[in-house]
């Protein structure tokens, strides 16, 4: 039934070089109206590369790109615009600007094309993003800098932009990555409604469950060539094995080892200020979840207990010693390792080895004398990466040269290097593929000596790797779930249950 | 296991109201440190415009004031394509050679081979406009980073200004090396620098003009907005489909454009090409753009800014002539000046950050 | 021409003592020369009971016309124009005079002749100290010499030394050096050193500026060639004439007036003119040459010390108040 | 229904070896790329020896090339220092300033309060640093960006280098307005700048001793590790233990010890307290550590390329002068050398990263 639908784009032997690399190795496929096509792959199989040669912002080194059966030469996003196409590029922040307002943001693809003129008003603009932003965006303040938004608002800021168009087809690469599950919900609905309308409809997403519950048509990607391309109604499974090209991609859950001794336990703190009291015990060698809504106070209770923000109320100890840490050193020396959400802004040294990237925050040990010791931490480095399972050329290779999987693995590596006692993991599986995620959860779960504490708005993802399972709504925990009982959607409804009052508030 | 049971929330419990950062009511105590962030540097050039106004009579006569006006004219309109070259997140360290060189061009012309006013004026807003562009392709095709580019071309076009004339300044009566000269700074040239139109002065009410034309580019321009974009985040600018190459480059042709006109004016005032005259003109530049980044809270390049950064520098200037104060004080107290407003102004913009 | 304007704007009457008030607008004020210019100026200009107030354009010559308008614009008794050049300077000028102010100029040209002009003398400078040079070298000599084009005095003394070069085949400029700047001396000391290494037959350097004679002398000790290499220099200070005087100093003569007597001589000049004294309207300052034998032989170690020691530098007759 | 049917691995197939973008095997013409990106500038500076050295049998001797070093010495050190704020990700404005009232103050302590050298050395050393700290303080903790901070410190400095004495120079002799001088320059003091130890510049010596320093400094210590750090990803470098503002404090003190190291060296070298003479020093100093960007494909501060930086410049113009060029030539050839190599590089480098 989708055969008749008509072809309003395709790729047609596309391939991508970057020099030595390969990213794409001839990949054609077919987009057609009214229907929402999956596009799934491991990190750096492919999907944003052949992402940006849709969108005109890269060109193909072979191959060509069609519109509605016309081959077609897109030479800038402005290009592909006019034939129709709009994209929500993976890299948020790669496509917003900063430090100008949410009104500005929303209206740039206008402003490029000239449709606010040649002297566009403030009234102009800020009349054109209030339409944009209509009921798709609230509680974003227009006129607030986008730099002052947190990721998720910064995500939903650009699919609300790709979608003002009103384009015939849209290409979204991860939006899911960055969005609780309620505000996922809400866009599957827009993008079925979108799709019914016949818009044509490209959805890039690591998590399986999502293409299923949206996509009408999937195509896995695997090293840069179309591993497969299946049809609803569509099995998470089949498709893992097409993207991996065969590895098992759960991490096997071994029995909990509830026994150890407690690590941390907190009494009375808050998440928000003025939330209520929150109580939790993480004990040696467990894996404690924590989920809830955007918003819910993950973030922050989890930057609290690092010292990257000053403890609300409340004791803290870890290993029965109290702790109140003022800055994320205090938290570091009472070995406390803390992976940010956001890798790109708060984890990543641009330019940095991977050696230098892992050693950093246990410098101290690599000294010899009152000097560092390259080969201490070249040879400490080496049997790293090794263990963490990171794909690189060597402790020397650039961080910029690895996937997004193979950067999170040694965001969270590093502080397997600094022996740390207490893992706090905030969000570390955004933009992860399946398979790089279960190499995490795996990293994660075989850390018998620390206890670790995950936090993660994706069911799937925290029923994955963690022992426990708590939920947090409104700077409150509101309830625990056992991962081995519960499945995906069930808890997802939990999450969203608890946070309703708020809506209605 | 949890030790404490969660509170299940009961249903239609009130929830605190979400606190939305943005609409926040403001105390009177934050409105005061707005205030002082947004207009603490406007409020002490005010306030020297009193005290100088107050202790000595002729610093507040129309003349005076539109002396100092004409003081920063030229560096006011250097610094004006400093800010648009820093609005697009360069940075452009040659437009002092620039002066440097137009002066020179421009006198040459006149002079040297006696082309005559108007033809003047074009060669030197032309030599701007193709330093400009030059910086411009070596930073966008040949992808030297911005300092370092209009580092090489700061020393290229400073030499280039000293090579004209082998190392001699150009005054009219003075030909090439001895030659007799084909001409010289007509009236109607240095009525560019020097005279006025209604007892205004010709560089003041270029200044004006020009003003006003960057800051309606760069804010009621789609070009300019772009511009300020791709300063923002060029890769965001890109791949929403603006062509960042183009923009960058004007960037740098309206930098050297406006570096160009600040010589042919500078030339008009003194009446002669002065070897080198332009050196001075990078930093004093600079200085404004900077400064104006503290003027209404900007804390970023904006035009506005700028020109008031120059005449604040100015004004100190001139009030502190006038009171005779020694020269070698007067760096001085333009300093802590400077750093008191600097020091009032960010420490106001970091409580009100922190206050939100 | 001396003015009648004893002004009434300028100067005010209190208890029957006149306070007259002088605008002086310079178009450079850092150096020693202008340092010592000014402190002379500003000595007599207390003797006198003159108001002095200075402008400085700080080597800008559009700023140095601007200041000299507004200087007219405080209605002054008098105003100094202070080095510059005549094509910025001419119109402002001109108004100036309009204004009925009288002006007094030092080593610049106004382009006006209701000016009253004291200059230095840059060419008796230079004739000076290239005779020493002809004299000590027998008109034989591989010569480097330090010379910027631009700078009016150098222009001057430069117009001299090419006069000198003509007549005298045997001096051969083998290279020529310079760089004005905040650090002129270290500067030129740089290019002096990488001269003499690449000419090893110079023996003598003539730098006809103070700050260029400095960085020769440094240049010069730091390739150990005192003895052979001899420095001829212009102007005085007293950084200079430790230089001069120190052992083994290859600076062997410098050509100078005492740069506060000329400060003080302007002063002097524009008072008259402001009280409507008689001065002429040309005076000019003959400078000294002053070797390092005499500094040595005298013990001279300061610029009071050599005034007294040079009595012709000082020239309390020139622009005499009665 | 599925058109293609998904390959099922067979059981423990081994997946295929992952692509190593960075072991990626290397075309011949890449490396050459590489080597050009590499050691563009260094080749060039190579080649202009050759030129030299053969067109001036006393350019290439031990003796002119200390004199090379002797002469880029002051500059590079306070390079070095500009290279540390940079690494972490600042800039200090206030270098030159900071030279400027080293060399005064150094120079009013022998001459006008005969303190004796240690105590003037002291005295240089600790004025640089305290200078470097107050730029720090107002940086971090009044929260003024970089830039301006030091916009307004190099002028309160400069001003201030310009009050100690009024504006007046300071010799051995001449004491403070007229009074009789308590000391002088003395040997031992001038030494440090003239002086030599088997026939190598005192400044010299030293100039290596910092850059080893700061090389070992900048990427052996933790210190220095986490600096970079700082200078790469401020949030990063916290959230793994930097504490962030005291690294850029210690930054902004690292460059003002140096800025006034350099200025009691230039005191010992001149023998006098020169007022103004640390301004060109800024320029000089920001050039030499961004020709530092292009050296061995670094393009970012290193205080290697810093140093090669310093030395280009100051071969090109002992070069020039021994050949004779006039020196209204020499910026000139300065520039199109360095336009000429920073093409070449950053065009190289494109290729380089488009190529991998
Ligand atoms: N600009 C570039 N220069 C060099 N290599 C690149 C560039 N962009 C992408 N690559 C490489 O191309 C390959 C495909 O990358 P791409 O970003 O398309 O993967 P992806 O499927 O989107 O991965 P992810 O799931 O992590 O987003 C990777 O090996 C990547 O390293
Ligand atoms: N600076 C701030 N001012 C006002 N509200 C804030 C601020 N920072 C966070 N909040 C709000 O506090 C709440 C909790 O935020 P937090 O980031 O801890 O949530 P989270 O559960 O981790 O969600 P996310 O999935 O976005 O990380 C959110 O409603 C957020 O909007
Ligand atoms: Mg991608
Ligand atoms: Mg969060």
């Amino acid at each position: 039934m989708t055969e008749d639908r008509t072809v309003v784009l395709a790729a047609r032997g596309v391939g991508k070089r970057f020099g030595e690399t390969t990213a794409l190795a001839g990949v054609s496929l077919e987009v057609r109206a009214g229907e929402v096509l999956g596009l799934v792959g491991a990190n750096g199989a492919g999907k944003s590369t052949l992402t940006k040669i849709l969108s005109g912002t890269e060109a193909p080194t072979s191959g060509h790109v069609e519109v509605r059966g016309r081959r077609v030469r897109l030479a800038s996003a402005e290009q592909a615009r006019e034939a129709g196409i709009e994209t929500v590029h993976q890299d948020v922040d790669a496509a917003l600007v900063p430090d100008a307002s949410v009104a500005e943001n929303l209206v740039l693809p206008l402003l490029v094309a000239g449709r606010l003129g040649r002297f566009p008003s403030r009234r102009r603009i800020r009349a054109e993003a209030a339409r944009i932003a209509a009921d798709r965006l609230p509680g974003v303040d227009l006129d607030a800098a986008v730099e002052d938004l947190g990721v998720s608002d910064r995500q939903r800021v650009l699919i609300a932009r790709g979608l003002a168009t009103a384009p015939s087809v849209l290409v979204l690469d991860e939006p899911t990555a960055a969005l609780s599950v309620d505000e996922q919900r809400a866009l599957h609905a827009t993008v079925r409604e979108l799709a019914a309308q016949g818009t044509a409809v490209v959805f890039i997403t690591h998590h399986l469950g999502e293409t299923v519950a949206v996509c009408d048509r999937v195509v896995a990607l695997r090293d840069g060539a179309v591993a497969g391309e299946f049809a609803a109604p569509l099995d998470a499974k089949r498709l893992a094995h097409a993207i991996l090209g065969g590895l098992e991609a759960t991490a096997q859950r071994s029995e909990v080892a509830t026994g150890g001794e407690v690590v941390l336990d907190v009494a009375g703190a808050q998440a928000l200020p003025g939330g209520p009291a929150i109580e939790l015990v993480v004990r040696r060698g467990e894996v404690l979840g924590i989920t809830g809504l955007l918003g819910s106070g993950k973030t922050e209770l989890l930057e609290q207990l690092a010292g990257v923000r000053p403890v609300l109320a409340g004791t803290i100890s870890i290993d029965g010693v109290p702790f109140r840490p003022a800055h994320p050193v205090d938290a570091i020396a009472a070995g406390v390792g803390f992976v940010p959400e956001d890798r790109a802004r708060a984890a990543e040294l641009p330019g940095w080895s991977v050696a230098d990237s892992l050693t950093l925050p246990d410098l101290a040990r690599y000294r010899r004398g009152p000097l560092l010791s390259r080969r201490a931490e070249d040879r400490a480095t080496a049997d790293l990466i090794r263990a963490l399972g990171v794909v690189c050329s060597g402790p020397r290779a650039a961080i910029e040269s690895l996937s997004g999987g193979n950067r999170q693995k040694v965001v969270v590596g590093r502080w397997f290097a600094a022996g740390s006692r207490l893992l706090i993991l905030d969000e570390p599986f955004r933009g992860v593929d399946i398979g790089a995620r279960a190499d995490i959860a795996r990293l994660v779960r075989g850390a018998e000596a620390a206890a670790t504490v995950v936090a993660s708005s994706d069911p799937e993802e925290i029923l994955e790797v963690a022992d426990r399972v708590l939920v947090m709504a409104d700077g409150g925990i509101v309830g625990e779930v056992d991962p081995r009982t519960v499945d995906a959607e069930t808890l997802a409804d939990l999450m969203t249950r608890a946070a309703r009052p708020q809506e209605t508030a | 296991m949890t030790r404490t049971a969660p509170t299940a929330p009961a249903p239609g419990e009130v929830l605190p109201p979400p606190r939305e950062p943005g609409a926040a009511r403001r105390s009177p105590l934050s409105r005061v440190r707005d205030a002082i962030f947004r207009y603490g540097l406007l409020i002490l050039l005010a306030a020297l415009v009193v005290v100088f106004a107050v202790t000595q009579p002729a610093f507040f006569t129309t003349f005076n004031l539109l002396s100092i006006l004409l003081s920063v004219a030229v560096v006011a309109i250097v610094a004006l394509g400093v800010t648009v070259s820093m609005s697009v997140d360069g940075f452009d360290l040659s437009v002092g050679s620039t002066v440097s060189i137009t002066v020179m061009l421009t006198a040459a012309s006149l002079v040297y081979w006696g082309l005559g006013p108007v033809l003047a004026v074009l060669i030197g807003l032309v030599t701007g406009t193709v330093i400009g562009l030059i910086n411009g392709l070596l930073i966008v095709v040949a992808r030297v980073p911005d300092m370092l580019a209009t580092l090489g071309t700061m020393f290229v076009f400073a030499g280039g200004s000293l090579l004209i004339t082998a190392g001699q300044s150009i005054a009219s009566g003075s030909g090439y090396q001895g030659a007799a000269p084909k001409g010289s700074f007509t009236d109607a040239f240095t009525w560019l620098g020097q005279g006025d139109v209604l007892g205004v002065p010709v560089p003041v009410i270029v200044l004006v003009v020009v003003t006003v034309a960057v800051i309606l580019f760069l804010v009621r321009t789609r070009s300019g907005r772009l511009l300020r974009a791709v300063g923002g985040n060029r890769e965001a600018a890109r791949l929403a489909g603006a062509r960042v190459g183009r923009l960058r480059v004007l960037a740098y042709v309206i930098s050297g454009f406006l570096a160009g006109l600040g010589g042919v004016l500078l030339a008009a005032r003194t009446g002669r090409g002065d070897v080198n005259v332009g050196a001075d003109y990078l930093l004093q530049a600079v200085s404004a753009a900077l400064i104006g980044f503290a003027v209404l809270g900007a804390n970023r390049p904006n035009a506005f800014g700028t020109v008031v950064g120059a005449i604040f520098v100015g004004v100190v200037l001139n009030g502190l002539t006038m009171l005779n104060a020694p020269y070698y004080a007067q760096d001085f107290v333009q300093g802590l000046l400077l750093v008191g407003a600097l020091v009032v102004s960010f420490s106001a913009l970091f409580n009100r950050k922190a206050a939100r | 021409g001396c003015s009648q304007s004893a002004g009434s704007a300028g100067t005010s009457s209190s208890g029957g003592t006149k306070q007259v008030s002088i605008a002086l607008v310079r178009q450079l004020g850092t150096g020693d020369y202008y340092e010592q210019w000014l402190s002379g100026a500003n000595a007599e200009a207390k003797k006198l009971g003159v108001n002095l107030t200075t402008f400085d354009a700080d080597g800008d010559n559009a700023k140095q016309a601007l200041n000299l308008q507004q200087a007219t614009a405080t209605k002054p008794g008098a105003i100094i124009i202070d080095h510059g050049f005549t094509d910025s300077l001419k119109a402002p000028t001109k108004a100036a005079i309009d204004a009925r102010i009288p002006i007094v100029s030092f080593d610049v040209d106004t382009g006006n002749s209701g000016v009253t002009t004291v200059d230095q003398s840059d060419a008796t400078i230079a004739k000076d100290i290239t005779d020493k040079l002809v004299s000590e070298t027998g008109g034989n000599a591989q010569v480097i010499y330090a010379y910027v084009a631009g700078y009016a005095p150098l222009d001057k003394r430069d117009a001299v030394w090419k006069a000198v070069k003509a007549k005298n085949p045997g001096l051969k400029q083998v290279a020529q050096v310079g760089v004005v700047n905040d650090s002129t001396a270290a500067q030129t000391a740089d290019q002096v050193k990488a001269a003499l290494q690449a000419h090893p037959g110079v023996t003598a350097i003539l730098a006809p500026y103070d700050e260029f004679a400095k960085g020769a002398v440094q240049a010069v000790d730091e390739l150990k060639l005192n003895g052979k290499v001899k420095v001829y220099g212009a102007d005085i200070s007293n950084a200079d004439i430790s230089a001069i005087t120190a052992a083994g100093s290859p600076w062997v003569a410098t050509a100078a007036t005492d740069p506060a007597n000329v400060g003080a001589v302007t002063v002097r000049a524009a008072y008259l003119k402001a009280t409507g004294g008689s001065v002429d309207s040309a005076l000019e300052v003959p400078p000294a040459l002053i070797t390092q034998d005499v500094l040595r032989a005298k013990q001279i170690t300061t610029v009071p010390d050599l005034v007294k020691a040079f009595p012709d530098l000082a020239t309390p007759s020139i622009a005499e108040v009665k």
